[in-house]
């Protein structure tokens, strides 16, 4: 065998082995500890029911996407927005990647209480936690990117390009990369969020409030398929988010931004 | 992830007019002058930013015309720090207290996790087969809602602060050795090379040239885990039945909103401001440490 | 385990009793913040370690794990978690007559009427409500007739009319929406008056624990009831220890639930901590016959009021009055009382 | 302005053709409080069509005197001309081209669109800039590469995409910053040869910063010698050597003369 | 192994002393599917304490054939001597000192300890390698230095460092690869002076990768000159000129011949 199709396949058996052995391990556990269902239930049960259920979870899963996606949306626009309004000036901009740093520090879900006052428990509240979560990052990320210089600015310059020409053909694929890698971080933390917001209210038509509403009837089977659930919708935004990633650097050769 | 990137202050290709820096002969003066400038910075940022906030919220109060009762004026917010609480103390040594309680937990949290996720790291980058298989089984432990599982994990940990500072740990384990793992793999492979010829053996290769050129890299996934930890901390003082630290002040405040609004808004402050706080402590503890604070090996 | 054992003020060895409430610390739990504070567990070897609830802490689901040894929950949320192979035991009902309560706004009175609710907009705790599934069953409703939502930690997203009728108790979350109601006038639904009203503060615990420290549970009961008496006597002793957990509770409103409180209690029909039979038994069918729990309650075994009942004579014969006939409590009009 | 031009003729006519003149240039930047001398007192006269060479150490101003013919810097004093005109002047009338180090071509435009971006910037029509484009690549010995991404290319190949975006508005001035230094030696030599042969063919006036000696000696009508901190100019060394240069005359005596005593020149600073 | 130690004496001991050897060495890589020969049928012998030069162009496998003197890279097949024994015995032994292009200094660690560094790995003292790295620091002209980070030195300063650091070992071999590539001509031209030195006084086997034809004469007494595609010897100058070597001899026709012929080597790849 080729070395490379020696490592294409460790990169493909070793994850599902461990995988394997990790569920195993829990079933194992759950066995020969007797744990009732009530407390712990076994991942094969937690499949098995997860794939009964699969019908009503997707229907959640596909509302909380959906609200992951808009806030998603919304928080690139509002980035978009005020980075590109504050990218020109040195002093502002500098100002702003710091606040973007502080501001990615902070707990926002500890604002949820705080939105809720204003826009009740509803997918808006969740919707506007999201983008208050990620605006920070993807915000630094674009910004970062849009105030990043080379020679190109210089020859752009020598060529007589007005600030548009300069923005559009330069600073925007420029910025390219920064803001992919922006949304590809984003994109795992919106699905988190919007389960951590759903959790705490909000409609129950979506897969943190169903969580939420499985515990408090001590359904933990459902409780747990729809855990299975969220964790598909996290693998999903967070390949979706790789992919992109890797097909935006692709076409340029670049590689990923690390921050 | 290593989103890590709350290390924006230093953009990686050097911003605008990177020039090299004139030999200073006082290299101590200099640190402590820039650690000074570090904390300067941080507290201008943090004044600056709460400043706007305020300035943001008195004038969205005015235009969307709404009450006191849903939005307290912020000097109102600020008085409230010197209002009593229930046992004799005033809120601002109210939320001091708990304040610490949750500094604790999401600390012990960021310990454990940053620890494990180092020596997570480590294997991972030096070990293939060992990387293949743990990395995608830590990308997908990182899409876990930890909220969902809380109730799961008060079963085993109990209410106590062991399932507070164990949830800071979890959020706090993925971004570090994602970052460890790839700031291993980063050292540049002259400098593995370098050590190679000089004979030196793996465990030496790992302290004195891996870790340390991996540095720079760990910090910000310290800095990103530093904020998880703290968001960790709080939530998870929110659902699993606590009395103490900022998540049961902002349950209680929450519940009493209607009667009095005013705290809730100091409880989410606090934990705004513990959240800075922890991550601009990493920054600064950056700053003391020379191989930290360098980006890769020179040219 | 029941086995830490510390030491008292006596020098009397004390084992450890761990309580998990039903919600977060206030006023609701005066008689055994009272209890602790006095002494009075003390006084029967126990070393009490009291833990809040929430709304996301489920009680039954933490006793069964061991992570507690006493626990406070609905018997409908009791029988429940029974159905799922947990053998928990109500050692006694705490308070005897319900408070949960759906409010409403005044101005649409056709709220009132529980066949109106198809169609409307209702926010549960956790989503999810024994009594108001029964009540839908009751009135030929089901689950899927109104629009369910998760209740936050506030009134606020009632107040500001998110939904039409909001889960409350009638000691507190009542007084959260008349507070931020800005004068409209509102209107509940009373679960007692139609009938489908269950206990909602059953202490229970593990049979295997039960059986093992019979002493402990009589203990805990007879310190909690001496707790809870004290309270009626002295309903101000309730709101300053309340106080001094230490949480941020606005004192007027702990005054003011503590006088709720009394209220669930007292005067008590069959005696503190204890319920008529027949309470049991409507209890036990509005459970069932609203499909709530799939099979007939076996009430022996899931409750066992035998420690309680030695206990109250052994109070009684040292002349306390559980019954507080001529209990008169407060009147205090949540309208105007927190206005300032 | 558009009164002078009507009533008297403009500067650059009544003055001898100037390709770039500094005229008593002086440049300094602060540096943390600290004033820092780039360049000192710089005068120098390069005529048009004229190939002319800066040598000197790292930090010796080099970059910043091209820069500031650029209009990439202005000057602290005196008086930049370039083609007869302010470096504004010339900028804005496209007289400019310039090619840095790095090619820094755009990894994400086909080699064709990055020599004709300069032309997109002017506003030329998409047909007619890719027509000059694919020219410019037949020219640099590129034809057939147009479709190329840049990162399909060596370093080599690269340059001479630069070179002829450069080349693309047809500038009466090139600018030209180190373009060969990341090249080995043999592609070096190569490109220097093509570059003779640009510049045999367009003649325009040429302003090339270079780190090696032969590679001076060996394209310039005349090397500039500098020397650092402050920067300034050590001497003007011409080259007397027939144009067009050939690979044979780097063995030739005289070639070594001139590099011995540019080599001198650097190594003593001029003293 | 220690047994045939003593009953017969090593095979080096018995052959000529060599210093550096490839015998019929090749190297291939597999990039993508195909076979790219790196080297092909190397052969060289370099005694004990010569100074040899390579010099290619881009890709030809210097890189290469240094990395496997370094026992960084093993062969494909034939044998690589290193100071008389293989290239894992000589690394062990610590008998081998490397400088590449980039210094690779640890921008946390102070010069001094920067140069110490191959000693702590070896388990030497502090005091002891503190005072060897404070020496070699002096030899290299960076005395006083020792305290400062290595971001405060210039390019070539950090350079020397990197050099000290490798002679730190008093290493049989030094392997050397375009450890002046970045450095700009007096920069350099000063270090190859400095190099020549050190190499008369402590006169290590040396092999010294570069792109500079001058740098190579100077510095050499022989000179490998390389072609690429496959990587292979075209064929190795001898540098005869006196040694010491002095900068004046930059100028000697001697030394213009010698560069003229690597030069037409390296155009025509030998042919
Ligand atoms: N934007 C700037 N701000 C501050 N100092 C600068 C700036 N640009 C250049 N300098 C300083 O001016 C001096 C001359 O720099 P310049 O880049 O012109 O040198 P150079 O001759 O091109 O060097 P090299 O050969 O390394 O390219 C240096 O000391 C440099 O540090
Ligand atoms: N690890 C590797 N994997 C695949 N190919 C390699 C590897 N290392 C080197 N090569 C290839 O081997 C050939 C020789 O490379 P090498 O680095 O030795 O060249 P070089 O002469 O040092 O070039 P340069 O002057 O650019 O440093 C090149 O074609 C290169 O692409
Ligand atoms: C103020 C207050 N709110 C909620 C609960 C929790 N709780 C316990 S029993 C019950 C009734 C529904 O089964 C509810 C909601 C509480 N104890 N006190
Ligand atoms: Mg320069
Ligand atoms: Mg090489």
């Amino acid at each position: 065998m080729s070395p490379a199709a020696k490592d294409r396949l460790i990169a493909v058996v070793s994850p599902v082995v461990a995988l394997v052995m990790l569920f195993g391990l829990w079933e194992l556990v759950i066995k020969v500890r007797n744990i009732k269902e009530l407390i712990l239930p076994a991942p094969s049960d937690i499949l098995i029911q997860a794939w009964r259920t699969r019908g009503t979870l997707m229907e959640y899963v596909m509302f909380t996407g959906k609200e992951a996606m808009v806030g998603l949306v919304a928080a690139v626009c509002v980035s978009l927005f005020l980075a590109m309004l504050i990218h020109g000036n040195e002093t502002l901009s500098s100002l702003g990647a710091g606040l973007a740093g502080a501001g990615r520090a902070l707990p926002t879900i500890v604002l949820y209480p705080v939105v809720t006052v204003f826009l009740g428990t509803t997918s808006t509240a969740v919707i506007v936690i999201i983008a208050i979560t990620l605006v920070p990052l993807l915000f630094g990320y674009v910004l970062t990117g849009l105030t990043m210089r080379s020679d190109l600015d210089d020859l752009m310059h020598v060529a007589g390009a007005d600030g548009w020409q300069k923005f559009s053909l330069v600073r925007v694929p420029m910025a390219l990369p920064y803001i992919v890698t922006g949304l590809r971080t984003a994109l795992p933390l919106a699905v988190i969020s919007a389960i951590v917001a759903e959790y705490f209210g909000g409609s129950t038509h979506t897969l943190g409030a169903f969580i939420r509403l499985q515990a408090g009837q001590l359904h933990t089977l459902d409780l747990w398929a729809a855990i299975v659930f969220a964790c598909l919708l996290g693998v999903l935004a967070f390949v979706v988010g790789d992919l992109l990633e890797r097909a935006a650097l692709r076409r340029r050769g670049d590689s990923p931004v690390l921050l | 992830m290593a989103d890590a990137g709350a290390a924006l202050a230093a953009p990686p290709h050097g911003g605008v007019g990177s020039v090299a820096k004139p030999a200073t002969s006082g290299a101590a003066a200099s640190r402590s002058r820039r650690i000074t400038a570090a904390w300067g910075r941080a507290l201008l940022y943090a004044l600056l930013f709460v400043l706007a906030i305020c300035a943001l919220w008195e004038l969205a109060k005015v235009v969307t015309q709404t009450n006191d009762q849903l939005m307290p004026h912020s000097w109102d917010i600020v008085k409230q720090l010197g209002e009593p609480a229930t046992r004799g103390e005033t809120w601002f040594q109210y939320l001091a207290g708990n304040w610490v309680i949750t500094l604790r937990n999401a600390l012990v949290g960021f310990a454990v996790g940053s620890l494990g996720g180092l020596l997570l790291g480590i294997a991972i980058a030096r070990n293939r087969l060992v990387g293949a298989a743990l990395l995608p089984i830590t990308t997908l432990m990182q899409t876990i809602p930890i909220v969902a599982i809380g109730p799961a994990l008060v079963l085993f940990l109990g209410t106590g602060w062991v399932t507070k500072a164990f949830i800071a740990a979890f959020l706090t384990f993925f971004p570090v050795t994602v970052a460890t793992a790839k700031g291993i793999a980063q050292t540049s492979s002259d400098s593995v090379d370098l050590m190679r010829v000089c004979a030196a053996g793996p465990l030496q290769t790992l302290v004195k040239m891996q870790l340390p050129s991996a540095l720079p890299m760990i910090f910000v996934g310290l800095e990103t885990a530093a904020g998880m930890a703290v968001i960790g901390a709080i939530v998870a003082e929110l659902p699993f039945g606590t009395k103490d630290g900022l998540g049961a002040t902002i349950l209680t405040s929450w519940q009493f909103y209607t009667i009095e609004p005013t705290p809730l808004y100091l409880a989410a402050v606090a934990s705004c401001a513990l959240g800075a706080f922890v991550v601009f402590s990493v920054r600064a503890v950056r700053t003391l440490i020379p191989a930290a604070e360098t980006q890769g090996s020179t040219r | 385990g029941s086995s830490d054992e510390s030491v008292g003020a006596d020098g009397k060895p004390l084992t450890k009793v761990r309580l998990n409430l039903s919600w977060v610390d206030q006023a609701e739990y005066a008689g055994w913040y009272v209890a602790d504070k006095k002494g009075y567990f003390e006084e029967e070897g126990i070393d009490i370690e009291i833990t809040p609830g929430g709304p996301d802490v489920n009680t039954m689901q933490i006793l069964e794990a061991g992570t507690v040894d006493i626990a406070m929950n609905s018997y409908g949320a009791q029988l429940a978690a029974r159905e799922q192979g947990a053998d928990l035991v109500t050692i006694a009902p705490a308070f005897e007559r319900a408070a949960n309560i759906l409010v409403y706004f005044a101005d649409k009175p056709e709220l009132a009427d529980p066949k109106n609710w198809k169609g409307k907009k209702v926010s549960l705790w956790g989503g999810w409500n024994a009594t108001f599934a029964a009540t839908l069953g009751k009135n030929g409703l089901s689950l899927d007739d109104v629009e369910v939502s998760n209740q936050s930690f506030d009134m606020t997203n009632f107040v500001k009319e998110g939904v039409d009728l909001a889960d409350a108790m009638v000691y507190n979350e009542w007084a959260q929406a008349i507070s931020g109601a800005d004068g409209r006038e509102l209107a509940f639904y009373d679960y007692n008056k139609a009938g489908t009203a269950t206990l909602e503060q059953n202490l229970v615990a593990k049979r295997e624990y039960i059986e093992k420290n019979p002493e402990l549970i009589k203990g805990f009961l007879k310190a909690s009831m001496k707790g809870w008496m004290d309270v009626r006597e002295d309903p101000d002793l309730g709101v300053k220890t309340t106080l001094e957990i230490g949480t941020a509770l606005p004192e007027k409103f702990q005054d003011w639930q503590v006088n709720e409180i009394n209220k669930m209690i007292w005067p008590s029909t069959a005696g503190l901590f204890a319920v008529t039979d027949e309470i049991w038994k409507q209890n036990e069918s509005i459970l069932y016959e609203n499909e709530v729990i799939k099979k007939p309650v076996d009430h022996d075994a899931a409750v066992d009021m035998s420690f309680r009942d030695e206990v109250a004579k052994e109070l009684e014969a040292e002349g306390f009055d559980l019954t507080g006939a001529d209990f008169k409590p407060k009147e205090i009009d949540p309208y105007t009382y927190f206005k300032d | 302005m558009s009164q002078s031009t009507v009533t008297t003729p403009p500067a650059a006519v009544v003055s001898p053709p100037v390709g770039l003149a500094a005229r008593g240039v002086n440049r300094a930047f602060t540096v943390k409080g600290k004033e820092l001398v780039a360049l000192q007192d710089v005068d120098l006269e390069i005529a048009k069509g004229e190939f002319v060479s800066i040598i000197g150490p790292s930090g010796c101003g080099k970059s910043t005197l091209l820069r500031i013919f650029a209009d990439l810097l202005p000057v602290t004093s005196g008086t930049p001309v370039v083609d007869g005109v302010t470096p504004q002047l010339a900028r804005e009338d496209r007289r400019l081209g310039v090619v840095f180090q790095s090619a820094n071509l755009m990894p994400w435009r086909s080699v064709l669109r990055n020599v004709a971006l300069p032309l997109e910037v002017m506003g030329r029509s998409k047909a007619g800039r890719e027509k000059t484009a694919a020219e410019l690549l037949k020219m640099v010995g590129l034809e057939g590469y147009e479709k190329h991404l840049p990162r399909q290319l060596s370093g080599g190949m690269q340059q001479r995409v630069a070179i002829a975006r450069a080349l693309s508005t047809d500038p009466k001035v090139l600018l030209m910053d180190e373009p060969f230094g990341a090249l080995d030696e043999i592609t070096r030599e190569r490109l220097n040869q093509e570059l003779m042969e640009i510049w045999a063919r367009l003649n325009p006036t040429v302003l090339f910063i270079t780190h090696s000696i032969p590679e001076a000696v060996y394209l310039s009508n005349r090397v500039v010698v500098m020397a650092a901190r402050p920067g300034r100019v050590v001497e003007v060394v011409d080259v007397d050597l027939p144009q067009p240069r050939t690979p044979e005359m780097r063995d030739a005596p005289e070639f070594h003369a001139i590099e011995a005593r540019i080599r001198h020149l650097l190594a003593t600073g001029g003293h």
